[in-house]
């Protein structure tokens, strides 16, 4: 499989931890807000910024409040926001 | 006398009803033979999108642009693609906001309508386009003034006429001030 | 019903597609029935909001096929109907194009060329469809069709088509192309008055006598309608004056089909239209229609302007064929200039009417029509 | 023209037309003479009414019937009816064509008039194969049987018309057999007492094409197919109408009322013209 | 072509065509997204896969898959991929288009694919009207909503997809709006693994064309009337299967088996091929 | 797969229908979609009775355009297909035989013509769809059609249609007649070593380099097909080399229209192809195809027994049109005479080829094709 | 109604009976069977006789034993067959 | 040498079948070159029906008959059509009992072969157009006996192969009977 939807681990009792990179492709984004609107932890929202479509793209408010649930990946329509885990320490 | 105008950007910003308001306005209230065409993309929204005005004291055979006199471009696209088309000497009207990058240009007039800004402030981006034909008409006096609010007094959704008059007269103003220096 | 709001007297500013469907309505136009396609939604959608304002039908159908099978259908209801399309549907449509010539259903279909083949570019203009408009639909038949060249036109040829299909029987076409239908321009809306209307012919007989496809002597039977008492038959089959099926006869076949191929042919003279300026002494001609046309005059009022003897033969019929006029220009001119937004269709009829003046096609697709530049060139060339 | 031969329907019918191409124990007549016989009971004004019909051998129906007709292309009778009924919607407007017609090349039409709910009517003959062009499949055609264009059984699941012309949205929606006669002349006068789309099928023996190739030689035999498998059960559930050799489902299945397409349309129309 | 831009579904996209034309808060990007996690979590042969589409804004979607696709003229992708399916059964045929190329001019392809049980593999968008040609009313728009061809209202009845999808006889139907990305991705994944004539219909938004008519200016507006409205009822009556602006009934409803008609077809040839 | 039953070596007693079929067969045709319409449904019959037994596909869809829809589906999944239908189908497949020539796909398409327009007189012959082989589709485009004269000619036609089609990615047509194709003959199937096949050429480069619509110098691109791994995308809109949409290019119009026109007009004088009998010092020349010709034959061999210098020119492609032929024909001659099932088609093209040369049409339509002395009568009044 | 199919008045109680008159119109009959077949009091039967088109019409066994019931005339695809009820005192 | 057959009757009286058995007997069978075309109605069953045939030493060019050598009439309708169509001299064979009313014909020899009935008596209706081809064959000798009988094994379904052969033969004794007076 070429992505890596892992739905954060909840019952592993060990080490390790997924840490979030949420990778948000600027100018492919039309705006829609689907991703703000529907993140279940609102980590995302409007930025200031007008992209090269001439809409504001999303922001990350706080990488850490992400589950990685990836509803913003599923539900982006322009193919323009994509998160990853990282394995990393608890606390990293 | 044939004034050929283009005017250019993307899908939803109003481009060819202001190539349509303008003509009328020469023609029906301009007593001028005017006629509009345009041209646009599959795409609903966001595509590059013009709209082409020939002016003329005599009836108009071909009704298309070979080399616009004036050119009101309000997308980057828009500008990469045509601004190198306008004719010795001619005009060209932009908004900056929606241009960030532009080239040199020689013997052309350049003047910059921040339209969409302006619109953003009267509350509704989506009259940017009538910001544009009124310093369009302050600029270069095309089309009378008062021939092109009755167009677009009978273009606009009913309802939008004040809104749409004080974003004509923003722009007549704010180009009035550019041409003036 | 809706008589004041039929006919829009004035002057406005509109689209070709906007004046086309306000022509269908003030020539009496009371049943659109149509599928949207791009460069023909406009008329389409101009009718949705029009045709309740009159009294009449606006209905959207699953498809082209349907569309116009409706239109024959309203059409035998007494209706003057009207679709309209673009290629792609009008391919589809050709089989019961081939039904309105066999029933002889007075009907009008524009066709706004858009560029093929197939889905093609839609959005931009073509003249590529001129020849299907004759052809498109199989068996021997004949049709009327006009090329608009402005806005004003897209008006007063769509009356004009309603008079033709209702004084022939024959479903009429307005060859539009996307430049001409997109386009705005002045249009002046004549009072109702001023408007010359035609309505079918009605049966003066009772109905036992009636014969719905015995023609008259300009070869058009009277036409009876639905509900009008006549009970009377028709069929896409070959049929006999009754409108029986006559499947196995090959005298009537012969005799019902050159009926419908002659009462166009030899009404032809009363219904071929041309436009012609400056032919007289004209060494060069430029045989051209629809948007290309005004390139066209342009180009040969330049030419003038520089000595060369130019001329233009518009043609505003495209069927019948104006083979007349094209022989008698050919006659005095060393060579002619078709300009088409096509890779070579008029030109063929005009070569065969032409015989030893040379003809030569300049073709032109995508987005604009010849510069009138393009087209001096070649009256240079060839002149 | 009546007269021409003297049964009590001649008037009904155009004489120069009569005898009609039917085969012997085709069930196409029988289907026309229960039109005929409700058209008489309930004394329809048949200067008001319209037969139109497609191509095939019970497309020829309209050019029998003594009322304005129309033989459409193949497939396009319910399209052509639409242009007459919403042209004049005092007009009776009545489709009598083949399952070939209606349901292969003009599958689409039927759909979306029922959709539409058009206040036309719409009698199919079910003969399981094209008659007209000699017999091949169809979309009514029962898996395995024998057709021209499938000699070694047929493979195309056939559809259940019934079921279809509900999910459609048809307000009237009934299948008979020829040997019905009765209930389909009664069924034939509630279609054309209803204002919206209705609809009904005739199962019908076609022996010289499609009873020749599968074991039924005669209009009789498939009448006696009909008398054994037939089960009537109104109101069941169409998705359950079956027609098998064993069991054909028949009966009526929908009467509901549901406002047409002309009534909507011309409510619509009559508000507008109003306001002016 | 990959890496042109760096999402993880980069490969699946034709690099060269993406920015897709699809309007801001358009549904169908989302369909797209869906249908390319779909096929990613089963890890499909890609050499063996084609996507098939008609004309509409849905329509450019077999332009962006990185597969062997078609893009047919309007109405025609079914019969298309039927040709395809027959031709090389061990291709995965997949046909990607709208409400209006699928139902309105292409609607009697769909029921006969579906009566045959083909097996390929159908995803609708429904938008509600026609997307593509600017916003004309098509066969699932509701009553009274407006349209450009509606400006009073529209009078016609829109299609129950679902309905008409089981009454023709598909295998597997589902229904699903482009919020219920998750379930819409395991439907997607169901469709590619059954084997007969699969549906699912995609209740998507069109806010430029559609909503911005009919109060719902914005896709998240369109977005959360789905979110409000909608009711999962798995395996519930196609027959009650709504949408009106109260409630939107989606889940799956049909998923049975049934020999298709190329294990029928292919089954009769070995057959005769073995018999010579 | 069935190599031994597909090419039936020997000598028959066939309908041309039958002989139809049994060409396709034997040209390598492994799929069939049609829909049944006298009088082709024959040839449909005997492809669902024959594809099994070769391991082909024989497929009734629920109309004509579903039929050809397939039928391209078909050919880009690597199979020959073809479909087979007359007039009214044949008008129904329209639209989608222009989305063939737009994606190149190789496809043979049958038309028996009977007695139109419209339903007309279904079980008699004609010709009347000849122009409409031509220019039925909307948009600019070129095709290759041929006419059988007799039941082995169906057969070799249809072998030569199927290599025309693949050779070119073009549509091809058989263009026959209800005569032909309901009449019984002799025919004689060679062995299949002596049947010329043709296949469309293949890609030699690699996925990521394969342009599907990137011409050699013959101007036909080599066809991958699906499933073969090179995962490329066609499409009915204007497009690119890569086969990309690109609807607002004039360029790229220009470019892919004028290609799909010039891989048939510059490749014509091999495709082209005539009968010459007695041309050589014929005063009158009769152009005769498909059945007519036989009765044409019989009439220049009763004129010359008279003593008048009658010739044949038989057309065998229709499309491209041997104008060349007709033009060195029409050089020497006096007058010529086109006999045809129609209302005059084909002489239009004649007319336009033989310049001052004049063309005279025999029109005939119904039951029977001319007689040789109807032809004869002809040539008499003119020569 | 210029048809006049009725059924024999079962309920009525003077005088009049109903006599059935059986016309076949015999040239247009194509001989397929059903009104032989399915009389439900086996009135019919097919003649000897050949007609126009080459097949045996049905002759009358015994009209008496006809009710009148019409099903002949309603299932004839030919319209060859009908039957009017002629009133006439019982017994005649 | 060109010699012009017509068949005709109505539909399922196997008129098409015989002209092609006749056509075929002659070509495949007898080494001479034969066309079959035929001409139809709309109806399935019961409609007009003709089946011409012409046989030749030379290639064949018009494959349609303009004044038959013979005709096979096996109804009342084709009779009234076709009979006096017949070549001066020509042979006309009839079944009598199909055809009842007769017009008087000159310069024709006519001969009555009651093939239904005779068919009748095999069992088999359908054999008609069997009998009359046998009686063809005595009568006029246009195609080879067992040319014709193998024509008809090729071309009548399997296991009725016996059952026509007989009605050949039989319709060849009563042609016999008939032309040997
Ligand atoms: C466009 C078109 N395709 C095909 C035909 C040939 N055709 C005539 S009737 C028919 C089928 C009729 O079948 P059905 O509707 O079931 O009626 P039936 O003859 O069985 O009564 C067909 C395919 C045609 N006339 N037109
Ligand atoms: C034969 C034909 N008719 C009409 C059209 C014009 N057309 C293009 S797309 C379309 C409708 C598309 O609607 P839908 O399938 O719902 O897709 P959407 O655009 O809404 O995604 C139409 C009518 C066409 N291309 N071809
Ligand atoms: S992965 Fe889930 S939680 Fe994280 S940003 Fe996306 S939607 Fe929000
Ligand atoms: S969902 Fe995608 S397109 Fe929409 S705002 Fe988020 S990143 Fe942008
Ligand atoms: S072929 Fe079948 S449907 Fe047609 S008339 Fe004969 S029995 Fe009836
Ligand atoms: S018009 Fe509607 S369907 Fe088309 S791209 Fe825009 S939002 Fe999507």
């Amino acid at each position: 499989m070429v992505a890596n939807f892992l739905r954060a681990p909840m019952n592993e009792k060990k080490v390790l931890k997924l840490k979030a990179e949420i990778h948000i492709l600027k100018d492919q984004c039309k705006g829609c807000g689907f991703c703000i609107h529907y993140c279940p932890k609102k980590v995302l929202e409007e930025s200031d910024e007008i992209n090269a479509r001439g809409v504001h793209p999303p922001r990350v408010v706080d990488e850490k409040n992400c589950i990685l649930c990836s509803f913003c990946t599923a539900v982006c329509p322009d193919f323009a926001i994509f998160v990853r885990g990282k394995q990393c320490m608890d606390g990293c | 006398m044939r004034i050929e105008i283009r005017f250019a950007g993307f899908g939803g910003q109003g481009i060819i009803k202001s190539g349509i308001m303008t003509a009328m306005a020469a023609c029906i209230y301009g007593g001028k033979h005017a006629v509009q065409t345009q041209s646009y993309g599959p795409e609903s929204r966001g595509g590059a999108c013009k709209s082409e005005v020939v002016i003329s004291y005599s009836e108009i055979d071909f009704p298309k642009i070979t080399e616009p006199d004036i050119l009101v471009l309000m997308s980057q696209h828009a500008y990469n693609e045509y601004a190198e088309d306008v004719k010795k000497g001619g005009t060209i009207i932009l908004d900056p906001d929606m241009i960030p990058n532009e080239k040199k240009l020689e013997g052309v007039k350049i003047f910059r309508v921040p339209a969409t800004r302006i619109a953003e402030e009267l509350g509704r981006t989506i009259v940017a386009n009538v910001v544009m034909l009124g310093a369009l008409t302050a600029i270069t006096g095309v089309v009378d003034k008062e021939a092109l609010k009755e167009a677009i007094k009978a273009n606009v959704p009913k309802g939008t006429e004040e809104l749409n008059l004080k974003a004509f007269e923003r722009g007549y103003e704010y180009g009035k001030k550019l041409v003036e220096g | 019903m809706g008589g004041d709001k039929a006919v829009l007297t004035g002057v406005h500013f509109m689209s070709g597609d906007i004046a086309c469907a306000e022509g269908a309505i003030a020539a009496g136009c009371r049943f659109f029935a149509g599928y949207p396609i791009t460069p023909a939604t406009e008329i389409a959608e101009h009718m949705a909001a029009r045709m309740p304002e009159v009294g009449g039908i606006y209905i959207q159908m699953e498809d082209e096929i349907a569309s116009i099978a409706a239109v024959i259908g309203a059409s035998y209801a007494g209706l003057k109907a009207m679709t309209a399309t673009s290629g792609p549907g009008f391919s589809l449509m050709q089989e019961n194009i081939g039904l309105a010539v066999m029933t002889e259903a007075p009907c009008v279909i524009v066709d706004v060329m858009r560029g093929g083949p197939s889905t093609g570019q839609p959005t931009l203009p073509g003249q590529q469809d001129v020849m299907q408009v004759k052809w498109g639909s199989h068996g021997d038949y004949e049709i009327i069709a006009l090329a608009p060249s402005s806005v004003q036109e897209m008006f007063d040829f769509t009356v004009e088509a309603f008079n033709l299909a209702e004084t022939y029987r024959v479903p009429t076409f307005v060859m539009a192309d996307e430049i001409v239908a997109h386009m705005w321009e002045r249009v002046v809306i004549p009072p109702p008055e001023n408007i010359r209307i035609v309505n079918r012919k009605k049966p003066s007989v009772s109905r036992d006598d009636y014969m719905p496809f015995m023609p008259d002597d300009d070869l058009v039977p009277p036409m009876a309608c639905f509900g009008e008492g006549y009970r009377f038959h028709a069929t896409g089959l070959t049929h006999d004056e009754r409108g029986y099926p006559r499947t196995q006869d090959s005298e009537v076949q012969t005799r019902l089909v050159q009926r419908l191929c002659d009462k166009i042919r030899k009404n032809a003279d009363k219904i071929v239209r041309v436009e012609e300026v400056m032919l007289d002494d004209a060494d060069v001609v430029v045989v051209a229609y629809g948007i290309v046309a005004r390139s066209a005059l342009s180009a040969v009022r330049r030419a003038r302007e520089q000595g060369v003897k130019a001329g233009l033969l518009r043609l505003i019929t495209l069927w019948p064929f104006p083979g007349k006029h094209v022989a008698k220009a050919a006659e005095k001119a060393k060579a002619i200039i078709v300009p088409e937004m096509n890779c070579g269709q008029i030109v063929r009829e005009v070569e065969r009417a032409a015989k030893t003046t040379p003809a030569y096609h300049v073709p032109k697709l995508g987005e604009n029509p010849h510069t009138p530049m393009e087209i001096f060139a070649a009256i240079r060339r060839h002149g | 023209m009546a007269g021409a031969f003297e049964h009590p329907f001649a008037v009904y019918l155009r004489a120069a037309m009569i005898p009609h191409i039917w085969c012997s124990g085709c069930g196409n007549g029988v289907i026309l003479n229960a039109f005929i016989h409700a058209l008489d009971e309930l004394r329809m004004d048949l200067d008001k009414f319209v037969v139109v019909s497609g191509i095939g051998c019970i497309g020829r129906t309209a050019g029998y019937t003594n009322v304005d007709s129309f033989h459409t292309t193949h497939g396009r009778a319910i399209p052509f009816a639409t242009g007459v009924k919403l042209a004049k919607p005092e007009l009776e407007v009545v489709v009598i064509s083949g399952d070939g017609d209606l349901f292969a090349i003009g599958g689409n039409h039927f759909i979306h008039a029922a959709r539409r709910n058009i206040g036309i009517k719409v009698i199919c003959a079910n003969n399981f194969n094209y008659g007209m062009t000699g017999g091949q499949v169809g979309p009514t055609t029962p898996l395995e049987a024998l057709t021209t264009t499938t000699p070694y059984g047929n493979v195309e699941h056939p559809f259940n018309l019934v079921h279809l012309a509900t999910a459609s949205g048809a307000t009237y929606v009934a299948r008979w057999t020829t040997l019905h006669v009765r209930m389909l002349t009664m069924s034939i006068k509630k279609l054309l007492q209803r204002k919206g789309f209705s609809f009904i099928e005739v199962v019908s023996p076609c022996p010289e094409i499609y009873g020749r190739r599968n074991n039924m030689r005669t209009g009789l035999e498939m009448m006696e197919w009909f008398r054994k498998a037939s089960v009537i059960a109104n109101f069941s559930d169409p998705a359950k109408a079956e027609i098998t050799p064993e069991k054909i489902v028949v009966g009526e299945f929908v009467d509901i009322e549901k406002p047409t397409y002309e009534q909507l349309l011309y409510g619509k129309i009559a508000k507008i013209v109003k306001k002016e």
